[in-house]
C-alpha cells in the first residue's frame, strides 16, 4: 500500500513539475527564462521514461557477474539469467541518453539564438522585442 | 572482522550526513540573512556531502559480495569527496564577494570591516 | 628543464589520481593512465606548479597527512558542534561581523589553503581578499573579538602555521 | 492576490494527482512493477553472454552495447543532430575572428578561486578521459565524458579568463579541427569492419562490432596485454574515444564562442 502511495507520489510530482515548467515557458516574458523551463520541461521527461524502466529491486544490489575490468571467465547462462531477473530496464535508459543529446543540441543553438538577439536588440524581454522588431518591419 | 568495523564505521558516517543535511536545511530557514545562511549551507557541504562520500568509499570496500567492482565505487567516492573538500569553500567565497559587491548588507552586524575599507578607499572595489 | 621536471610531477600525480579514481590495476589500465597523464600535463603544468622542488619534499607530505587528519577530526568536529547547536537554539544567537585577518605567506598555494580552511569550518566565510595588504576579510558568526591580530589568534592560528610548513 | 495564487497552486497540484490516478489507472504507466519486460531480459542476457556468442557485443555495459551495438545508425544520426547545432550556432558568428587581443581583459576572480580552478583545470581530464575509456565497462561513455571535460574550459573562463585560453591555444580553428577530426574517426571506425571483412571475401555491417551468425566478421573483444586479459569490446572502445574527442572539442568551442566578448560581435550584427 505504502509502495504504491510513493509511486503515485512520482508520477504526481512529474507531472508536476511539466506544469511548471509549461506555465513559465507561456508567461514568463525573458527568453532565458524560457530557456531554463525548457531545460527543465525536457529532464521531466528524461525522467519519466527512465522511471518507467525501474523496478522494485532485491534487498542486494544486483552485481555483475564475471570480472568486469579483467576478464578471466564469461559468467554463465544462469548467472546471467538472476541478473537479468533483478536488474533495471536498459531500454529507457538508452532512450534518455539520445534524449539528453538532443536536447543539449537544442540548448545550445538557443542560447545562441538569445546571445544574437540580446546584440541585437540590447535586451531579452520578448514583449520589447517583438515590439521593436514590427516597428523594424515598417 | 576488520572490514566489519570499517563497514560499521561508513554507516555511521553516513547516517551523520545525513543528519547534518538536516540540520543545515533549517538552519537555511532560521538564519536570517545571505551571510548566516552561508555557514548552514556549509553545515550541509562537509558534514551532509563530505563525510558520507568518504563513509560511503569505507562501506563499499567492505562488501565482499562486490567482488572487484567494490574497488571502484571505493575510488569513486574518495575523489568525490577530495573534490568537494576543495571546491566548495571556493563556491561560498565566491557567493559571498558576488553579495556584498552587489550591495546586499549583511543585516544584524556588529563590526563591517570590509564596508569601511571600501568607504576609506584601501580597499579597491 | 624546470618545465620537464614539473611535467614529471604533475604527470604522476595525475596518474596517481587517475588509478585511484578506476579502481583496477591492469595492464591496460596503467598504460593508458600514463599516456594520458603525459599528455594532460604537458599542457597543464605550467599553470599548476611553480617550483616542482616542493612536489618531491618528503617533509611537506608528512605535514600534509598531519594537517589533514588534525582539521579533518577536531578542527571540524568543533565547528560543526558550534553551528548546529546555534541552529537548533530556539533563539538562533548570533553575533556577526566581518572582521580583517591578516595573513604572512607568500605562494597562492598557501593562501588558498588558508582561506578554504577558514571557509570550510561553519562558522567563518572569506569574504573578499586584499592581495597588496595582505589580509582576508571574513564573516564570523560568532565575533567574540573584532581586532585584526586577536581575530587572526583566533581563527586562522593553526591553518596559518601549518599552510607555512606546506607550502612556503 | 496572495489567495489567487494559493488556489491556483492547490488547483495545479489536485490536477497533477488525478492525472497521475489516471495515467495509472488506465494502465499507461506500471504501478510498481516488479519484472522486466522480455526484450529487456533478451537484451540482459545477450549482451555479454559468451555462450550466446551469435548476438553478443562484447560488453557488459548494456546501455553501450545497446546504443553504439545493436542501434548504432540511430547513435550516428543523433550525433549528426548535436553537431548540427554546433555548426549552426558557428555560423550565427561565422564572421567573428578570436584573438587574445579582443578576448577581453583578462582581470578574474580572487586569488582563492584562480588557485583552485588551476587545479581543478589539470584534474578534470584525466577524470574525463577515464569516464571515456571505461564507456564500454561502466556506466559512462563518450558523451559524457566529453561533457565532463568541457566543465574544465568553462570553470576557466568563468574564474580566471578567456584570453588566458585563448592565448594557450584554444582558439576557434583549434578546436573546430579537432572536432572534425574525432568526427572523421567515428566514420572510419563505422566502416572498419566492412572493409576488413572485404578483404576477407566474407560479408559485414556498418557499424558492426562482433561477429553475428549471418555476418562472421568483427573485431576481437578481449585484448591479451602482459598476460592479463582486458576487455577492449571491439569497435566500442575506439568508438567511445572519438566520441571523446568530438564532443570535448565541439562543447568546449561551444563555451568559447559564448563567452567572446561583444566586440567582436558588433560588426556582424550590423551587416546582417
Amino acid at each position: 500500500m505504502i509502495k504504491d502511495i510513493v509511486w503515485i507520489y512520482y508520477y504526481a510530482s512529474l507531472i508536476l513539475i511539466t506544469f511548471m515548467s509549461i506555465y513559465g515557458i507561456a508567461v514568463r516574458p525573458n527568453l532565458l527564462k524560457k530557456i531554463i523551463m525548457l531545460s527543465i520541461l525536457s529532464d521531466t521527461a528524461n525522467m519519466l521514461a527512465v522511471l518507467l524502466g525501474y523496478h522494485i529491486l532485491s534487498p542486494k544490489p544486483p552485481v555483475y557477474p564475471g570480472g568486469t575490468f579483467s576478464t578471466t571467465q564469461f559468467p554463465s547462462q544462469e548467472q546471467l539469467s538472476t541478473f537479468a531477473k533483478y536488474a533495471v530496464d536498459p531500454i529507457p535508459q538508452v532512450l534518455v541518453v539520445t534524449a539528453i543529446v538532443i536536447g543539449l543540441a537544442v540548448l545550445v543553438f538557443l542560447s545562441f539564438v538569445a546571445v544574437l538577439i540580446y546584440r541585437r536588440y540590447g535586451t531579452l524581454d520578448m514583449r520589447v522585442v517583438s515590439k521593436k522588431a514590427r516597428h523594424e518591419v515598417k | 572482522m576488520i572490514w566489519d568495523i570499517v563497514g560499521w564505521i561508513g554507516v555511521a558516517l553516513i547516517v551523520l550526513g545525513a543528519i547534518m543535511d538536516l540540520i543545515a536545511s533549517i538552519g537555511m530557514h532560521r538564519f536570517r540573512n545571505f551571510y548566516l545562511r552561508l555557514h548552514a549551507a556549509t553545515v550541509g557541504m562537509i558534514g551532509g556531502a563530505f563525510y558520507p562520500l568518504i563513509g560511503l568509499g569505507l562501506l563499499s570496500l567492505s562488501l565482499e559480495y562486490l567482488g572487484i567492482t567494490r574497488y571502484y565505487i571505493a575510488g569513486i567516492s574518495f575523489v568525490s569527496a577530495l573534490f568537494v573538500l576543495l571546491t566548495a569553500p571556493v563556491g561560498s567565497h565566491v557567493l559571498a564577494r558576488a553579495a556584498h559587491r552587489a550591495g546586499i548588507k549583511p543585516e544584524p552586524i556588529n563590526v563591517d570591516r570590509l564596508q569601511e575599507d571600501i568607504g576609506k578607499g584601501v580597499m579597491e572595489e | 628543464m624546470a618545465r620537464i621536471s614539473s611535467i614529471i610531477g604533475v604527470s604522476i600525480l595525475l596518474f596517481i589520481l587517475y588509478i585511484a579514481y578506476t579502481g583496477a590495476i591492469t595492464p591496460m589500465d596503467l598504460i593508458l593512465g600514463a599516456i594520458a597523464s603525459v599528455i594532460i600535463a604537458s599542457f597543464t603544468a605550467d599553470l599548476v606548479v611553480e617550483k616542482a622542488g616542493k612536489l618531491v619534499n618528503i617533509k611537506r607530505w608528512c605535514y600534509t597527512i598531519a594537517y589533514a587528519i588534525l582539521y579533518l577530526t577536531v578542527i571540524e568536529a568543533k565547528a560543526h558542534w558550534d553551528v548546529v547547536k546555534r541552529i537548533l537554539h530556539p533563539k538562533v544567537p548570533v553575533n556577526p561581523s566581518i572582521v580583517r585577518i591578516p595573513y604572512e605567506v607568500e605562494s597562492d598555494y598557501a593562501k588558498t589553503t588558508i582561506a578554504n580552511s577558514i571557509t570550510n569550518t561553519p562558522g567563518t566565510v572569506v569574504v573578499d581578499v586584499d592581495d597588496k595588504r595582505k589580509v582576508f576579510y571574513v564573516h564570523w558568526i560568532d565575533a567574540k573579538v573584532v581586532e585584526d591580530e586577536k581575530a587572526r589568534k583566533e581563527v586562522s592560528f593553526t591553518f596559518e602555521k601549518y599552510a607555512k610548513k606546506i607550502f612556503d | 492576490m496572495e489567495k489567487r495564487l494559493i488556489c491556483l497552486g492547490v488547483c495545479i497540484t489536485v490536477t497533477a494527482f488525478i492525472l497521475a490516478f489516471a495515467l495509472i489507472y488506465t494502465g499507461i504507466v506500471p504501478l510498481a512493477p516488479t519484472g522486466n519486460r522480455p526484450l529487456a531480459t533478451i537484451f540482459l542476457e545477450s549482451t555479454f553472454n559468451a555462450e550466446k556468442w551469435w548476438i553478443w557485443a562484447g560488453s557488459p555495459e548494456v546501455v553501450t552495447s545497446i546504443l553504439w551495438d545493436y542501434r548504432g545508425i540511430d547513435t550516428v544520426y543523433e550525433t549528426t543532430v548535436f553537431f548540427l547545432a554546433i555548426i549552426g550556432a558557428i555560423t550565427v558568428v561565422r564572421t567573428m575572428k578570436l584573438l587574445p587581443e579582443t578576448s577581453g581583459k583578462g582581470r578574474g576572480l580572487t586569488v582563492i578561486a584562480k588557485t583552485i580552478t588551476k587545479i581543478t583545470f589539470a584534474t578534470i581530464p584525466i577524470i574525463a578521459f577515464s569516464i571515456a575509456v571505461h564507456g564500454h565497462l561502466t556506466p559512462g561513455g563518450g558523451f559524457q565524458a566529453g561533457s565532463a571535460f568541457a566543465v574544465a574550459p568553462l570553470l576557466v573562463i568563468a574564474a580566471l579568463s578567456l584570453r588566458l585560453l585563448v592565448e594557450r591555444g584554444w582558439g576557434k580553428e583549434r578546436l573546430l579541427a579537432l572536432r572534425t577530426t574525432g568526427l572523421i574517426l567515428i566514420g572510419i571506425i563505422a566502416i572498419i569492419v566492412p572493409i576488413l571483412a572485404i578483404l576477407r571475401h566474407s560479408i559485414a555491417y556498418i557499424m558492426q562490432n562482433q561477429a553475428k551468425l549471418w555476418a562472421p566478421a568483427g573485431l576481437s573483444a578481449v585484448v591479451d596485454l602482459l598476460g592479463v586479459k582486458s576487455l577492449l569490446s571491439g569497435t566500442l572502445f575506439w568508438l567511445n574515444l572519438s566520441e571523446f574527442l568530438a564532443v570535448s572539442a565541439g562543447l568546449s568551442l561551444v563555451f568559447v564562442l559564448l563567452a567572446a566578448p561583444t566586440k567582436n560581435f558588433d560588426k556582424e550584427v550590423k551587416t546582417q
